[in-house]
């Protein structure tokens, strides 16, 4: 609406637009970068999903931590990472947010409460909920966000993580990021119930919603809800995001088979970042003037990420076995 | 000879033994219609349909505890964990049941089950993708572990595997998986407990297993121009170790190293060293020395991952280290 | 009722009758061996649950399997393991179901389908979904049952296992034996929802009921139902049966703290045994001489089979290490 | 100086960090109002309430990456197991991540979590509670692993562990619980890595951890009356594990023996006997031995059970052996 367009009105909405946009063009040139063979192991984007980790970041503090999955970059660059530690870090150097030892599956930023992406599904929901019970326990308001996917719900680790967040009544968001695959493992052959906000409610007595994860606002809402919640000592939340991967499981693995052309298209159709665009214009928060800018802006950014990580050293191997343990242990 | 990938030789043995026995299935993520992450199952969907060839959710544990049962209740289960990683969350149905159920029952039920994945580090892979463990399954009793470091032993190992009736551990490292070796048409099966003697030499004894076998065969052949005249020995399988093949060799060298990739506290390196220290002391002209990558988790960058893995230079002056002792 | 008082409608009720007492009297007896340091490893008695297994098992064929718990000897019984076996096992000797290498919390007698008794919790949930997978891939109308208590349910076996059932509609049935705690931890502190059935409704749209756990006819009919659907390829069931130990977790334990004497005395009149004595009796199906009768052909068989695990001998310290692989590998 | 439990002594030790350090929780079933199944925190919860003292549904695996969570984020995590068997479901967790957290932040985040459970074979406990499993920690980097033998180790090293940033599996054994020892009033500390000689000798050394230590040094006194005089080493830490002390002894010695309770095959023994090989070679004026329990599944019955563990007999053989060699 046209009388929203004030500076403070539209910037926080502007400004999910400007991260979708960031993680859309990081991640389009972290898998040229990997065709190019500059990111030498494995590399799955989150293109598609861009605006669950934007609406759930987007009503998070510095001191907030999050936990998070294999498919990661987009957590990261939301909650505060770098485009040029994130690239780095993809390709091994010194100069990436894990100095190298961790790739796309293990970024770390804890002093912006990036606490780990994993390679292995299940932890995130564990340690978010770990998260959670060491705020409640040393009495802080920081909240905890544990992000997984459609993948997770049927392991272990999910019911015993929510089942814990729900009896000791943690600071925990999970946000289940539902895909409909599991690399090529449709949901609705993992499970034969995929309403998971549904479930939780009925399992564990959670608070907890479905929501459109392609919709970026409807996301922030749903979170800020959740964090408000978390936040005042109301125990944890699920937000339960359908969306859509349309870019292949991990970069160069083969992506037929599992997913039809016309489910492919119409999810492309249902694109966060030109849904959000199109609102925005149309609410008035910004002109197209204002997003090509901003998509200019993006991409100069990204470069400059890309040349930066082409052009930061290698670690040295002499470091190679160096923090395993605690300094001075 | 036909020579075929170590990963086809392996599909063999499986297709081989499904075609004879119904009552083998195998799960995992995206082993159905994909025919696995790294083509373990390829084809065999389309033959079998899904009861055989189970594409899985995430669950780990669940799918190896379910596979205990089957195959307490006349199945054989294969367990196809892509990369064994992943087995860690399986453990509790691994280490409590699985090992111990024929035991319990003093025999009256078999566990004919295979946990199969590709194990070592290898193409940035990262720490949550590099991990072998094998010496985890050799200190717990009740597991069969082998470790073929070819295409002839992989098809014939696995065939064993998957006609005898206990559990067994079969790891296929990642960077052997398109390595192409000779494997004959003709049906066989290699015993679990035959360490192979891959070259013969006199001068000192390597025992070699898994990825450092072919790198250590190609170390000896450039040591031989130094008239270095190294035995290297494959044991195939970790359990049973075949120690009687180890021990001769070493009373004909007096000199033993174990290269081994994985890491060294409380690994097969040791165990070796313990027994050739036990059975043959006086065998041994030298100490015994141990190659193993560096006690650490596995870093992700190209720089940091070859610094500690034993490379052709780290073997070489090993072996050199060791025949000058 | 009186027109049902014929042999072939009488004796199968009576029969649970008998199963039940033989149950309780081997308990006893077990404990009181255990008090007189017969018993040399710990013993977790069934006393007070008795009617679940006897009225699950008294809808099982021989070559169906049952996979158990800790707290195992009922179901052991009810499967048609002899209390001489039983006895002799927790007495470690040679002569026991499991040749003295199991004890109380690993018994075994695949020969009529006890799969063993498992002293972790979690496990006679997967391998119960394991061997319905079996019989579902070997086409035989075999079924398998899975006994476990309430503090399996928070557990991800349970969630793994149960998942797994549904979707691929194995032969099933999933028995939780919901006697209110785990060891002194309460069901109600475990988890927010207690309704068992509800859940598994909820969240894997498998056939679920909620039964009392003392009323052994109750549990008989819904293991009826349930053994007919997985027998007929209709896939698995859960039973969630209510019910209470009366005895300690396990012998030799103190039982104070965490439950009422209230609570305890409230159960102790809902005995299973009694109940259904009482109502064989009205129903005209027995007298109270027959179940006279019956009690005492229990006390005479539990009397021989204390004596029988007594006079046996203990395992030769030779086989120790016998079975672990299987002859010839 | 005055004498209490080793269960006593460990229970000090936390008693005394959670009253100073307000970050220590405990999870675990039964550590709340009962004050845990072996009486690891009794009393604590009246003082400190559920937050501090969390009794735990059955989810082991749930707990320890929650516990993980909550020490990297400013907690100090003590996981008790009770058994610690129960730790095998929890092994992705622990292997995976907890052990690697630090490395992959680089040294960023902290991991100060204390894991801890009764090991050990004894009293019919049968197979599901009789594990040890300590060399799978040693073999995987990322653990310090303590094996106290006494109540006096038993504070000294848990006091370590507590206020140290580093994973430690605290491991006690069952028969050694109600053992009682000196232990002073004042306040102290063991540091990790720092084996004791716990009996002076010159004909031989034996090292000999948890369990094995009292009964080794049982069978040492009356084999003093033969004129055998042993010297005996608690290594206290198996991760770090102190070869400094051990290479000391050795080389006064010339002989030793390795007593571990628990499996054989890659175990604490083949390490140590593979690290003196390596540098003590010279030393040696007789094989390493090692004694360890029966490579099986722990059977029940008290015929069996006594049948698989290294009893005074075993050992003074053993020893007998050595020093005859
Ligand atoms: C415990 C475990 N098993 C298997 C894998 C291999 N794996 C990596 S990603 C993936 C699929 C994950 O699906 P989902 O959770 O839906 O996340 P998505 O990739 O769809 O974002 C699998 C099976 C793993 N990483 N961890
Ligand atoms: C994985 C695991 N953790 C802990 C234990 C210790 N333990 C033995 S019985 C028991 C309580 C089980 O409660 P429930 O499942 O309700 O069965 P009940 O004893 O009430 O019949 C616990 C915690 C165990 N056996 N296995
Ligand atoms: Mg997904
Ligand atoms: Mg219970």
């Amino acid at each position: 609406m046209a009388n929203d367009r004030t500076a403070s009105g539209s910037e926080p909405l502007v400004a999910l637009y400007r991260m979708m946009v960031l993680i859309r063009r990081t991640e389009e040139q972290l898998a040229r970068a990997h065709q190019m063979g500059l990111v030498p192991g494995p590399c799955h984007t989150y293109v598609g999903e861009e605006a669950i980790a934007t609406g759930v970041c987007a009503n998070l503090r510095a001191d907030d931590v999050v936990f998070s999955t294999h498919r990661g970059h987009g957590h990261a660059l939301a909650k505060g990472v770098s485009p040029r530690a994130v690239a780095a870090e993809l390709m091994g150097k010194a100069t990436g947010c894990s100095q190298g030892r961790g790739g796309s599956m293990h970024l770390f930023a804890p002093e912006i409460g990036l606490m780990g992406t994993s390679g292995i599904v299940g932890p995130s929901i564990l340690q978010g909920a770990g998260a959670g019970y060491s705020f409640k326990l040393l009495g802080s308001d920081q909240v905890s966000v544990a992000f997984f996917g459609d993948g997770a719900v049927s392991n272990g680790a999910f019911h015993e993580g929510l089942n814990m967040a729900a009896i000791w009544d943690l600071p925990v968001i999970f946000v289940c990021e539902d895909n409909m695959y599991a690399t090529e493992v449709a949901f609705r052959d993992a499970t034969r119930v995929q309403d998971v906000a549904q479930r939780v409610r009925a399992s564990y007595d959670m608070a907890a919603v479905r929501v459109d994860g392609n919709d970026v606002l409807a996301v922030r809402q749903a979170a800020e809800e959740a964090v408000a919640r978390a936040r005042s000592g109301d125990g944890p939340s699920l937000i339960d995001c359908k969306t859509y991967r349309t870019r292949p499981h991990a970069e160069g693995m083969r992506d037929g088979g599992y997913r039809t052309a016309e489910e492919m298209a119409a999810w492309k159709q249902r694109d966060p970042i030109a849904a959000h665009a199109a609102w925005l214009i149309e609410a008035g928060h910004a002109s197209a003037a204002d997003l090509e800018a901003i998509e200019a802006e993006a991409t100069t950014t990204v470069n400059d990420a890309i040349e930066f990580a082409r052009s930061s050293p290698f670690p040295d191997p002499a470091t190679a076995a160096d923090f395993i343990f605690s300094a001075g242990a | 000879m036909r020579e075929i990938t170590y990963t086809e030789a392996a599909r063999e043995a499986l297709a081989e033994q499904m075609a004879v026995d119904p009552s083998i299935f195998v799960v995992g993520e995206g082993i159905g219609e994909r025919g696995g992450n790294f083509n373990t199952t390829l084809g065999l969907y389309e033959k079998y349909g899904p009861m055989r060839l189970r594409d899985t959710p995430i669950v780990e544990r669940g799918f190896v505890g379910l596979c205990a049962g089957a195959a307490m209740t006349g199945s054989r289960p294969v367990v196809d964990f892509m990369f064994i990683d992943f087995i860690l969350d399986s453990m509790g149905e691994l280490l409590n049941q699985i090992s111990k159920i024929q035991y319990m029952s003093s025999g009256r039920i078999k566990m004919p089950i295979v946990l199969r994945g590709c194990i070592g580090i290898g193409g940035a892979a990262a720490t949550h993708h590099s991990g072998s463990y094998y010496p985890l399954f050799v200190h717990i009793p009740g597991f069969r572990v082998a470790t073929p470091s070819n295409p002839y032993d992989a098809k014939g190992l696995l065939k064993t595997a998957l006609t005898g009736d206990d559990p067994v551990l079969f790891l296929e490292h990642k960077l052997l998986l398109n390595r192409r070796g000779p494997v004959p048409e003709a049906e066989y099966a290699l015993p679990f407990g035959q360490a192979a003697v891959i070259r013969e030499g006199s001068d000192a004894t390597v025992v070699a297993l898994a990825v450092m076998a072919p790198k250590v065969l190609d170390v000896c052949d450039e040591l031989a121009k130094d008239r270095l005249d190294i035995e290297v020995i494959d044991p195939r399988t970790l359990a049973p170790l075949d120690m009687a093949t180890i021990l001769e060799s070493v009373g004909k060298t007096g000199r033993l190293l174990i290269a081994d990739e994985t890491f060294g506290p409380c690994g097969i390196g040791a165990e070796i060293s313990a027994q050739v220290m036990e059975q043959g002391f006086d065998d041994l002209d030298a100490p015994i020395a141990r190659l193993n990558g560096v006690h650490t988790p596995t870093p992700y960058s190209p720089s940091l991952e070859s610094a500690i893995i034993p490379d052709n230079a780290a073997i070489e002056k090993a072996i050199r280290d060791l025949v000058a002792e």
